[in-house]
């Protein structure tokens, strides 16, 4: 097993981006190759995460937690930056969800996309490879550099593939990024002038700016900023509702389900264990913006009536129970809550939002292929345009109240655990703003509920407008969403391995921070 | 012996009243003959220096001569240019050169 | 006291050369009075004891910059006279600015300053020692000196050139 | 080495100070009594040199040239010299006055001021700088621009275009002048005249050594002073006199002066460089002599200039040009090259003074061999051309 | 002395100048069919040859003729100089094959402006500083005004000669007031010298004036604003090719100059110059990139984000430090690697207007429309460029982009980080317009076009440059952290 150990995260790494250049390859007039090619290879980092995701668990029940299939090799050795990759039980799980919405996405978009198919495989499969370099990198250029990568793709998904102002979203979403990210990386050099090192590692051990709170401050709000942005946190959201809205099908998916991730992952990976005391110090701020997060998202769904647009908001909402839990984490470090109860609660909290993560990629990766289905019949993302779909479209109906459902947290699905312990864990550390985030929860049932359940599937059908052009749910569109939804039941039921996983990452990182358990 | 500072401060108006034909003249031979002029006022100094501070050493010499054969090069290329400038438009007015503006 | 004299007369034939260049409003008499001052500017290297650049001075100022400007002059003949005025938009502001900049230098350079003066004489092997210097420590610079003339004579042929028929 | 100086400075100078004057004023009045000196000397060589052209020109065309104001009409200048000064001075109403007016006295001022560094006799210079042959050349384009003034400001097509023609031409030639007069320079280490006229002593006359540098030299004197056959920049014929066309009178007779300057100064420089300067026989017993054969030397190279004048033809001006660009100027330059070669060459200066003379010799016949095959073919060409018209 | 003099130290400038003459007699000889291929040809391996020379010398420390530096430092620029001029011929084969039939002289100007850039880079006395600078200066002149039938040309050209006249002017009465303070133009010497007691009473009265009139000059040939002004139209005007040239290797020799003279002459004056760039280095991002925004023209847009560049690069400069033991970002080599970054970016950029320009008559933001179906390679090439330009990783930009960053974080100059920050998204904005314009807007009315042979050559080094630049970022650190120390004195 020694290959596998020491081959296993680079194969998966890298494999995508072969497949790009495979593609790129192919003459452009032989669509179906390209389309053939793409997704057959991309089955093959799908089946390695998926043997990750049980040898992980295998090891984790032998006892060896932490971070496994560790690669070092120098790469700039006068800046102390190497090519260090590894995994461990938060990224194993959000590798294969990559893994897997890629995979889907590019099924998907086989049958879907039909203009300029080359270079929109191309861009997907390096796609990959961003995000997957993001998740295993251990050193803070090599984050950063994937962290990029992921970047341009997108940026060209969204303006050759998208909706009618896709220009617009595109520009927007790459200068948001690129404003964090360029402040991330001066956060970074400030982290390497401390220390002499980019190694996430040996910087979470040697915790650099422990004892200056006003420096580690700033280099926390640098990173802070790169990755709020990401994430993206109130009041950094607004280029999501655009991005989201324009970008197609596919890449909502992705851009919903993993790169969001990619921002919530930066904290559990840079900031918490490398700036335990900063991480502590503004817990509260993160508290606010996640409840902020949530109750606004919740609220300006329900002013929607671009269903698209409604996901996209819905997604804020969502993350903000990712940032109230971290914040919920920090805040605890401070000590400042009772000893006993902020213990646990604090791993409680971050559990919910290491699970909020994965599910919300689960969860929302399937509401934007649904409504890119109703799309793709309709040509209109207008609310108000349907009513009555239940009886027309009886399988996507049901597809979709699951997805829904989920999403608004109903008990038997995923959506609910994350959601639970997010807030059981914060109601020990910061019980009025957890309060407060609660009342997101109701309105996300009433957006899920009377926004689209009501105007959608419910009411008159509009016969005349429709007619026979919408059809139910054909063979490649189950196919695609299967997958998700039996994911979604199956977490909603059985979440304990996920959930070991994540208690683990949470209880190894907050020691790291300083924690003692 | 006329004191140093008397050829500094020749030099140095001599230099001023180029800048200025150079910022205030319209012909592009008249801006020229103004950095013509402060060429001269820099060899001034530069000659002025050699000789009241390091007479033995010809560096400031040396760096007066190769100011010289530079300006040649410089008017050569200069004026070659207004000819061409002449043969287009006419003219050889700067502030009509507006093709390339904004 | 009598080399005082002389000084002040040559600088003062000089400057006012100088100014006449910069505000006569012909051309051509500008370029004249260029020579005048390319002159006087020589007469104050004789006073400085450097007989090679005075003489330098004028056969390359006087005999081929100045000839090359009024060269060019005459090519563009029209253009000096008449229509427009010699001075841009800008010519007060510039005199402004000049006028400041010059009680600057002459503040710090002239009054502020302590140069390090010594009282040493001009050795008289002086050229010798300059040739020597070219060909030896600046032969670098000698060398590059004559590829950029071989350079702007080629260039300026090459820009100048009659049109190509 | 310096004989007459001293002795002729000293009484002068014991003169002044028994005077009781202050030494600032004994170099204000050397320089005074110097600049007389050799104004006299310069004018009255001028008087006689036009005689002698005109006298020569004459008796070339077969005719007998000023015979009525003097003897042989030795005076004739003189009396045309005040005519031309008696006459109405004429500024035509757009010319440009300033330079006008100046231009016919700076003319004359740029070839005076050459003789200041000229050693008519042994010590006898006005200054013997240590720039001496390059305040020659710098004093030259002094000229250049006399010319470009009168040429402009006459406001008159043809004096612009005698004003370009000046520049084109007096330019050109500058370079091979400056080449061939290096070649000397170079030989004997110095720039100062005195010490170029020591260097040729017993004989070893630089144009003796180097023939072809001399010969350089002089081709480049001829267009320089604007005579035939490169006198294009005042060709009669084609631009009626050129620079000097609107002037008349006195400022006239300035240009007419200068010219004549000129031809005398060059031939002196060449004298200076090439032959020797004031050596000869006895001038080591006779100081005195070395003015006698400084002028004799000076007045044959005149009277070669104005032989030639009086008997070629003028050319065209590309082939003027073509001729300083593509055979004097390469030609000055190898010279350059040998002679700096040889300078350093390890033998016995005879030995490399008949070396060098050889080599002279031979590129001399070669550059000929070429030009004249050039023209051999051109003509050929011509002619063929001409056949297949008619 | 000559004797002392060792010829091996100036093998590259030589091998240069000789090659420019052999260019010459080539264009003199050879029929025009041969000369086609022939002069570049001949002017490449020159280069090349003059690569090796300087390549083969790297590690060297020693002054040459009292005039010339052979240290890392100038090899440095050295390589890059060539490895870039290398690549203007080849990008500039059809275009001026098009535009003149003066190509002997055209490459021999190119090698001769590469001979002046190497003096210039090594040049360790004011004098040969000067020579560099105004010899590099005169023959871009000359480049700038090749095409002297065509109007842009020849105004560009002028523009750039009067701006440049006068510069050089002032830095020189800079320089002459550096000798007469210290009686020497070597530049080591003149720092022993500003140390000296007599000198010290007086250096506050000369420091403002002799650092201010001599940065006149360096900011001009670096393009720094206020001193920019030439830039976009010299840019713009100039044959593509030339702007290329203009553009990286001219500019990267203001920074070599512009980083020896303060840093060698004057390290005791370090507080006055450093503030000074860093106000210039401020002005310039800012002004550059928000002048770029507003451009229509490409060409012109990526004139003004060179100029935008150069306050980046200039960071560099500003947060100098020499920190102990050779450790890398002391700042010298954030320029270095900036420059070798840039040249191959903005080359690439350049080269990439050129073949639109070639293929479409005109490098306006409507000839790149749909460039991706046009001529996909160009669109990709493009691609590559302005994101490395933007500074994405893995590209050469994020690399040079990187090491500048660094030490003004290290120095905690915290205004000028954020400026910086701003400013490169503002920067990637406009990138993101050209990449909109190639990439999302289609135009299926518009014919495709062929990239000459020379150009794709061109462009396929320039894009392994600017991968090789950002992936094996180790080598070239290694290198510009070792250039850099020699020059701090490490």
């Amino acid at each position: 097993m020694a290959f596998f150990e020491r081959w296993v995260l680079t194969i998966i790494l890298f494999w995508p981006l072969l497949a790009s250049l495979w593609v790129l390859l192919i003459p452009k007039e032989q669509e179906d190759r390209i389309r053939r090619v793409s997704i057959w290879m991309s089955v093959v980092p799908l089946v390695l995460a998926a043997v990750l995701f049980v040898d992980y668990g295998t090891r984790f029940l032998g006892g060896t937690g932490g971070i496994q299939y560790e690669v070092q090799v120098t790469w700039i050795p006068q800046l102390g930056a190497s090519y260090h990759i590894g995994a461990d039980a938060l990224s194993v799980p959000l590798i294969f969800l990559t893994a897997l919405l890629t995979t889907l996405s590019l099924y998907y978009s086989a049958r879907v996309i039909k203009h300029r198919v080359k270079e929109y495989f191309f861009l997907f499969l390096l796609l990959e490879t961003g995000m997957f370099g993001v998740f295993m990198a251990l050193d803070l250029v090599l984050f950063y550099v994937f962290w990029e990568v992921g970047l341009v793709p997108m940026f060209f998904l969204i303006g050759i593939w998208g909706h009618e102002n896709r220009m617009y979203a595109s520009l927007k979403f790459f200068l948001y990024t690129l404003v964090g990210s360029v402040a991330m990386l001066l956060a970074f050099l400030a982290l390497y002038f401390k220390t002499g090192t980019f190694d996430i590692v040996k910087l979470t051990e040697m915790r650099p700016f422990a004892d200056d709170i006003v420096r580690a401050s700033l280099v926390f709000f640098g990173i802070f900023l790169g990755l709020a942005i990401k994430v993206p946190s109130w009041p950094f959201h607004t280029w999501l509702p655009d991005a989201h809205t324009e970008a197609p099908t596919a890449g909502s998916v992705i851009l919903a389900g993993i790169l969001l991730k990619l921002g919530a992952y930066g904290f559990l990976r840079i900031l918490l264990p490398i700036l335990p005391s900063a991480f502590a110090y503004w817990g509260f701020l993160m508290v606010i913006l996640g409840v902020i997060s949530i109750v606004y998202g919740a609220f300006v769904c329900m002013a929607q009536t671009d269903l698209k647009r409604l996901i996209a908001y819905s997604s804020v909402s969502h993350m903000g129970y990712v940032m109230l839990g971290l914040g919920a984490a920090g805040v605890a470090l401070t000590g400042s809550v009772p000893w006993l109860a902020s213990k646990d609660s604090a791993a409680l909290a971050m559990d919910g939002a290491m699970l909020q993560m994965f599910n919300h990629g689960i969860i929302t990766g399937a509401l934007f292929f649904l409504v890119g289905i109703l799309y793709e019949r309709a040509h209109t993302r207008d609310l108000t345009a349907f009513g009555g779909l239940s009886a027309k479209l009886p399988y996507y109906y049901g597809i979709f109240m699951v997805a829904g459902f989920a999403s608004l947290g109903l008990p038997g699905l995923a959506g609910f655990w994350s959601e639970f312990f997010v807030f059981r864990g914060a109601f020990d550390i910061v019980r009025i703003w957890a309060a407060i985030g609660a009342i997101g929860v109701v309105v996300t049932a009433g957006y899920i509920l009377w926004r689209i359940v009501a105007n959608v599937f419910l009411g008159e059908f509009n016969e005349e407008r429709w007619g026979n052009k919408l059809w139910d749910m054909v063979g490649y569109e189950k196919a695609t969403l299967w997958p998700l939804i039996l994911i979604m039941f199956f977490l909603g039921l059985y979440p304990t391995p996920l959930v070991n996983f994540f208690n683990s990452a949470a209880v190894e990182l907050l020691t790291k921070a300083g924690f003692m358990f | 012996m006329v004191p140093l500072s008397w050829y500094l401060a020749v030099a140095a108006v001599l230099f001023v009243l180029g800048l200025f034909g150079v910022l205030s003249r319209r012909n592009a031979v008249a801006i020229l003959m103004g950095v013509e002029l402060m060429l001269n006022a820099v060899n001034i100094n530069l000659l002025a220096f050699w000789r009241y501070t390091q007479p033995e050493n010809v560096a400031g010499l040396v760096f007066a001569v190769i100011v010289l054969t530079v300006a040649a090069a410089e008017a050569a290329v200069g004026l070659a240019l207004f000819i061409a400038l002449y043969r287009l438009r006419e003219s050889v007015n700067v502030d009509e050169i507006q093709l390339l503006k904004g | 006291m009598i080399l005082k004299v002389v000084f002040l007369l040559v600088s003062l034939f000089t400057v006012g050369s100088a100014l006449m260049v910069v505000t006569h409003k012909n051309l051509f008499s500008s370029a004249l009075f260029l020579v005048a001052s390319f002159f006087g500017v020589a007469a104050l290297y004789v006073l400085l004891e450097a007989e090679f650049l005075a003489v330098a001075q004028v056969l390359i100022y006087v005999g081929a910059i100045a000839t090359l400007i009024i060269f060019a002059i005459m090519l563009t003949r029209g253009m000096m006279s008449g229509r427009t005025s010699p001075r841009n938009d800008q010519a007060a502001w510039a005199g402004l600015a000049s006028v400041v900049l010059g009680l600057v230098l002459l503040y710090v350079v002239v009054f502020r300053v302590q140069w390090p003066v010594v009282e040493k004489p001009v050795p008289p092997d002086t050229i010798e020692q300059l040739g020597r210097a070219l060909v030896g420590r600046y032969v670098v610079p000698f060398e590059v000196a004559s590829v950029l003339l071989l350079a702007a004579l080629v260039g300026a042929v090459l820009i100048a050139r009659e049109k190509e028929v | 080495m310096d004989v007459l100086k001293p002795q002729i400075g000293d009484w002068w100078h014991a003169l002044l100070q028994g005077a009781g004057l202050s030494s600032g004023w004994i170099v204000f009045l050397d320089a005074l009594v110097i600049t007389l000196i050799l104004l006299g000397l310069g004018l009255t060589s001028v008087l006689f040199a036009v005689w002698l052209e005109r006298k020569l020109a004459a008796r070339v065309q077969d005719r007998l040239g000023p015979n009525r104001v003097g003897p042989y009409g030795l005076v004739q200048t003189v009396a045309d010299a005040l005519k031309l000064l008696t006459k109405e001075d004429i500024t035509p109403d757009n010319a440009e006055r300033l330079s006008y007016n100046l231009a016919p006295g700076l003319a004359v001022f740029a070839v005076l001021m050459l003789l200041l560094v000229i050693p008519f006799g042994p010590g006898l210079i006005g200054a013997d700088i240590n720039v001496g042959v390059l305040y020659l050349v710098a004093m030259g384009s002094v000229g250049i621009m006399a010319i470009l003034m009168a040429g402009w400001s006459s406001n008159n097509k043809y004096a612009l275009l005698g004003g370009f023609r000046a520049v084109a031409q007096l330019l050109s030639y500058e370079i091979p002048m400056i080449l061939a007069m290096s070649v000397p320079v170079l030989f004997a280490g110095t720039m100062s005249m005195e010490k170029l006229v020591e260097q040729q002593a017993h004989g070893r006359w630089f144009g003796v050594v180097m023939p072809a540098a001399f010969f350089l030299y002089f081709l480049a004197a001829l267009a320089e002073n604007e005579r035939t056959p490169f006198d294009l920049l005042e060709a009669d014929s084609e631009i009626v006199a050129g620079y000097h066309i609107e002037y008349s009178g006195m400022k006239f007779a300035w240009f007419f002066l200068a010219f004549f300057l000129n031809t005398l100064i060059l031939s002196a420089i060449a004298t200076t460089l090439f032959l020797g300067g004031w050596r000869g026989p006895f001038v080591e017993q006779v100081p005195a002599l070395g003015i006698f054969y400084f002028l004799a030397k000076s007045f044959v190279l005149v009277f070669a200039f104005m032989w030639i004048r009086a008997t070629f033809p003028r050319l065209r001006i590309d082939q003027m040009m073509a001729f300083a660009w593509k055979v004097m100027v390469p030609t000055g330059l190898v010279l350059v090259l040998v002679a700096a070669v040889f300078v350093k060459l390890p033998v016995a200066p005879l030995v490399r003074d008949v070396l060098l003379f050889l080599v002279n010799v031979f590129i001399l016949l070669v550059v000929a061999g070429l030009v004249g095959r050039h023209l051999r073919l051109q003509i050929k060409r011509l002619s063929e051309g001409a056949a297949v018209v008619s | 002395m000559l004797n002392t003099l060792n010829v091996v130290r100036l093998l590259p400038e030589l091998i240069l100048l000789v090659t420019a003459l052999v260019v010459i007699f080539v264009d003199l000889y050879a029929r025009r069919r041969t000369a086609l291929w022939l002069l570049p040809g001949v002017s490449i391996a020159g280069l090349v040859l003059a690569f090796v020379a300087a390549f083969a010398q790297w590690g060297a420390q020693e002054v040459v003729a009292g005039t010339l530096a052979a240290d890392s430092f100038a090899f440095y620029f050295k390589l890059v100089a060539a490895v870039t001029v290398v690549l203007v011929i080849l990008a500039s084969v059809r275009y001026m094959r098009e535009r003149t039939r003066f190509l002997g002289e055209f490459y021999a100007f190119l090698l001769v402006a590469t001979l002046a850039v190497f003096v210039a880079v090594s040049a360790t006395d004011l004098i040969t500083v000067y020579l560099g600078l105004e010899t590099l200066s005169i023959v871009s002149y000359v480049l700038t005004g090749f095409l002297r039938d065509d109007k842009r040309s020849n105004e560009a050209a002028i523009k750039y000669f009067l701006y440049g006249a006068v510069a050089s002017a002032i830095m020189l009465y800079g320089f002459s007031l550096l000798y007469g303070l210290t009686g020497t133009t070597d530049l080591a010497e003149i720092a022993r010298r500003l140390q000296a007691g007599d000198v010290l009473a007086n250096l506050e009265w000369v420091a403002w004036p002799a650092v201010i009139l001599a940065a006149v000059g360096f900011a001009f040939k670096a393009s720094l604003v206020p001193f920019h002004q030439w830039a976009p139209d010299a840019y713009e005007g100039a044959p593509t090719p030339v702007t290329m040239f203009l553009s990286t290797v001219s500019k990267a020799t203001g920074f070599a100059v512009m980083a020896r003279v303060f840093l060698t002459a004057m390290p005791s004056l370090g507080e006055y110059w450093m503030a000074l760039l860093y106000g210039l280095a401020i002005l310039t991002m800012t002004v550059g990139n928000l002048i770029a925004l507003r451009q229509t023209s490409v060409k012109r847009m990526l004139a003004y984000s060179s100029i935008a560049h150069a306050g980046f690069i200039l960071m560099g400069l500003v947060a100098v430090t020499a920190p102990a033991g050779g450790h890398p970002f002391n700042g010298l080599d954030g320029v270095l690697m900036y420059v070798v970054a840039y040249a191959f970016t903005n080359a690439g950029a350049f080269a990439v207007v050129a073949a639109v320009e070639d293929g479409t008559g005109d490098a306006t933001l409507d000839n790149f429309a749909g460039l991706i179906a046009r001529a996909p390679f160009l669109a990709a090439a493009m691609l590559i460029f302005l994101l490395s330009l933007a500074g994405v990783p893995p590209l050469a930009g994020f690399a040079a982009k990187l090491f500048v960053f660094a030490p003004v974080v290290r120095q905690e100059y915290y205004a000028l980080a954020v400026v910086a920050l701003v400013n490169a998204v503002v920067a990637a904005g406009y990138y993101l317009k050209v990449v909109k314009q190639m990439f999302f807007v289609e135009v299926p009315e518009r014919p495709a076009f062929a990239v000459a042979r020379g150009m794709r050559w061109a462009l396929w080094l320039m894009i392994i440059g600017v991968f090789g630049v950002g992936i094996f970022m180790n080598w070239f650190a290694f290198m510009s952290v070792r250039s850099a120390a020699g020059m701090l004195g490490l």
